[in-house]
């Protein structure tokens, strides 16, 4: 069932604290969302941490994003 | 293979899931079919949600008709034409069902008629005709669950689908057997309507999942509408007698004491079983748990490019839980980076004052190991609630202690379900309750008492003595 | 200074903004005093935003009474017993009115009566009494503003105040000087109550300040319910006729021409002014635009302890406004970091469909140089929307271009004003489209329409076609 096969990647409330546009982004440049350091209240992760730990270098995922 | 394949996906029912599915896949480009072998919209547009929410409406005008003297607006010669009233209802939904059909034509998917079921894991027959794709979803939703001992005619005994046809005259005495939320709605609706209603639930509490304190206070408030509730109590069977009237054998489940009533329609309302048999899944190896299929976050089953999405696929059997899951579904199919990741699914109880509930109860989040601090506001000190005259109710926010981020908004009031939208917002962008509670909400509104209730979190709230 | 002082923070006026002060300042430890000269709660509560949301409702309830036919409901005879409609109104507001008295005893917030003069920056006068404060909060409010040939007598001629009593019987033919949002809910009640109403406007068009689009939409629903509405028109006189009549001379501004139309009623909400005068304010040097008192984002004038709150403070002239105003002097002054920094103050017209908006309208974004893109929904694809009967109007979004950022958000519907939680939180946190989009919004709801909206910002609304 969902409930059992999301358990993996869900972040509960409060866990992972990422808005919704973000860990989309993350999905989409192949970060995990865990990975990534929220710059806001309660390390709240937005579209640009997730820009941001893309072209860090120290922290660069298996698909670089090429800053355009 | 793409090539020689009929379409790139078929998706198997066309209820909420199946059609927001077929349809944003056409959006992504995709060359979509879906079968549909009853009606297009599913449970939920034609014996769901739609129809449900169309009859509520109605009895709430009746009894908004009766309040109105409060204020010196007064009615005689009150009649309800209950014919007209199964038409409107009718009209909406074929309203709505024949506007998925013009949605299907319009981004143009392919809408087979029939039953369908899997031949090989690319290939499915619907009638004499065989269909292949590259990708299947599974969305053939849920049925009502049966209870041994009360045999659904649709007449006297009947499921939600018999309860939607409202009989002429209204039943005099109508039994609910289940206190969730279909059984509430329903029961809401032949209270309204005059039938005298008693709900009876086999476990302690009714509606399951939702906080305990917002439950409490929904409970009272339907029970001083009228509708009994009785826990903790079971139907063994009931008996047609001579004079039409159904003889029921209640049973205390605590005491073993059982005692036999008399009613005139008796609603089961006991839960949804998944549709997952009759499809050959056990011949395609897809893996199944008690009659839901397994799927992962992107909907997949253990078979990868069959997927699986809405009440077939697990808990909460909502609309907007399947629909969520079809969009994902379609987007995964055409190469999106979607995911089911939702933070919370809201849950409603359409009634009036409507129940209405986004995340953590207060049992759940302390279950989790959380530290919280809860507000509540009630709508009795709502300025708009009075002039709405509907005070009973409050809003109640669960937060982190520490962080201050909401976990939880449970709802009992006036317009709850209107509410959820900032909720589920704030939620999903790990909101606290300061960021609410600093936002301006209008006045006077019902929303001000969310926010009220995020500044009692910090004992700031003005319109109630904070403690 | 400040222990020789008899309060710390001295409030004048106890409308919305006063009372909110004061509350809050109590809440954070200050010793408080409210002056009030005429009545706790303010316009607001006396006389503005609540009674008109009960008149509101029982319009509302007259009409649904006949809506109600659709679907089968009727009534043979219907009765409005205006007594005690008028009776039921003011015992909303004296129970809310009283509730501010019980929130300053509670507070320990100290209630002065009667009417405050500066004496000098650290003291005022209340009849024969002087009081000192180490700071002050001037919340005054806002006054109707008048207009030349049309005096208000309260009986025939009468301002929002007099409006507020409906007369028995209702006046056949009424006419509503001033097409903004008081005159829009009065022209409403008195129409659904039976009235012939007739709204004149001096500008191009009716309620400034919200979006064009909207606008159109919003007003087009009002004139099918049978109010007039007529743009760059003004009324020159109203003169009483021997028959109690008032013959109205009115004036297309265009074209200078002049005809007579003969009214029962005559409502004149042509804006309000703010109430500076009288507190000698210019005896302590404090800067006023014409009327309003100068502040900055802290809420303080040129006098850095003397604050301005509300109405008096500036624009838009609503009660939320002032409320947050309120806690934000309140905070400054107990020394916490707080600012008037909102992202966007909605706005509402508590008709039926509403009119409810917060953040830019198109004009003003584009005016302000964005690229933006729009996205609409109407409410008669919204299944929740036709249960209501009501589906009239649209959620409108506009967002950034690139960003993706909303920008505004515009509905006219059903329940537009419980919407508005959502879209003011999403302003204030910097959602964007996409993060409205992804949130699950519970089925079926209004809020469905503003998830659509944004959909459609990308093209991707799921019930309409995406052009
Ligand atoms: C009375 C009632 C009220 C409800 N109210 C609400 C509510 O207010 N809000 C809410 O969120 N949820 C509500 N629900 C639940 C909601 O209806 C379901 O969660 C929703 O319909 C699930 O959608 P689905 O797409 O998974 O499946 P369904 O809506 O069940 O659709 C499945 C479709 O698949 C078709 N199908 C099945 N097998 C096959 C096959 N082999 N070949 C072809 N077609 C097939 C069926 O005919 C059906 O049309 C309510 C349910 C009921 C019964
Ligand atoms: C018909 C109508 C409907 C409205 N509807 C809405 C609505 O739905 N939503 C909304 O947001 N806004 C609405 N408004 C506007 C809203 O009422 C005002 O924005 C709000 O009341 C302003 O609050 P305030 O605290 O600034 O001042 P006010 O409410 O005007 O209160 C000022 C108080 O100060 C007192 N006062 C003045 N001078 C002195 C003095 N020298 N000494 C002692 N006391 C003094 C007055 O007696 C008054 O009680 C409406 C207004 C009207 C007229």
């Amino acid at each position: 069932p969902t409930t059992k096969g999301l358990s993996e990647t869900t972040p509960a409330p409060g866990q992972v604290r990422a808005v919704p546009s973000a860990r989309r982004l993350a999905r989409e440049l192949g970060i995990s969302i865990a990975e990534v350091l929220g710059s806001g209240p309660n390390g709240r992760i937005r579209s640009g941490d997730v820009h941001a730990h893309a072209s860090a270098p120290a922290s660069a995922p298996v698909q670089v994003q090429a800053p355009a | 293979m793409t090539k020689a394949m009929d379409f790139d996906v078929l998706i198997i029912g066309a209820g909420p899931g199946g059609y927001h599915a077929a349809i944003r896949g056409a959006q992504l480009g995709l060359k979509v079919a879906c079968v549909e072998k009853e009606y297009l919209g599913g449970v939920c547009l034609n014996v769901g949600c739609i129809p449900t929410k169309a009859l509520l409406h109605a009895g709430d005008e009746l009894a908004a008709s009766k309040h109105a003297a409060e204020f010196g607006l007064t009615f005689s010669g009150t009649q309800l034409d209950i014919g007209k009233l199964n038409k409107w209802k009718d009209g909406i939904v074929t309203k709505l069902t024949s506007g998925v059909g013009g949605l299907f034509k319009a981004n143009k998917v392919t809408h087979l008629v029939g039953e369908a079921v899997f031949v090989d894991a690319h290939s499915i027959k619907v009638g004499d005709k065989t269909y292949t794709a590259s990708n299947f979803i599974v969305a053939t939703g849920s049925e009502p669950a049966k209870l041994p001992g009360l045999d659904v005619d649709q007449v006297s005994i009947v499921d939600s689908t018999g309860a939607l046809v409202i009989p002429d005259p209204v039943p005099a005495r109508m039994l609910c057997v289940g206190g969730g939320v279909i059984g509430f709605e329903f029961s809401h609706i032949y209270n309204n309507m005059g039938s005298k209603v008693k709900i009876i639930e086999f476990l302690p509490d009714v509606i399951p999942g939702a906080d305990r304190g917002a439950v409490a206070a929904f409970r009272k408030a339907m029970e001083k509408q009228g509708i009994e509730v009785q826990t903790q109590t079971k139907a063994n069977k009931a008996e047609k007698q001579p004079d039409g009237t159904l003889k029921v054998e209640l049973e205390d489940v605590k005491t073993g004491e059982k005692r036999s009533e008399i009613y005139d329609r008796v609603l089961v309302s006991v839960g949804r079983r998944p549709r997952s048999a009759g499809l050959n899944l056990e011949g395609l190896g897809i893996a199944v748990e008690r009659g839901f299929i397994t799927v992962n976050s992107k909907m997949q089953t253990n078979v990868p490019h069959i997927y699986a999405i809405g009440d077939v696929a697990g808990n909460p059997m909502l609309a907007h839980k399947a629909m969520k899951e079809g969009l994902v579904a379609a987007e995964v199919i055409a190469g999106e980076p979607a995911e089911m990741d939702p933070v919370a699914i809201p849950g409603v109880v359409y009634t009036s004052p409507e129940l209405a509930w986004v995340g953590l109860t207060e049992e759940e989040a302390l279950a989790k190991g959380y530290k919280i601090k809860t507000g509540q506001f009630p709508f009795a000190a709502s300025g708009r609630a009075m002039t709405l005259q509907s005070t009973d109710g409050f809003v109640k926010m669960i937060t982190e202690e520490g962080t201050d981020l909401v976990l939880g908004v449970h709802i009992v009031g006036p317009h709850a379900s209107d509410m959820l939208g900032e909720a589920s917002l704030g939620l999903e962008m790990a909101a606290t309750a300061s960021d609410i509670a600093l936002t301006i909400h209008a006045h006077p509104t019902l929303g001000e008492s969310v926010l009220e209730a995020a500044e009692a979190v910090h004992k700031q709230a003005i319109h109630i003595v904070n403690r």
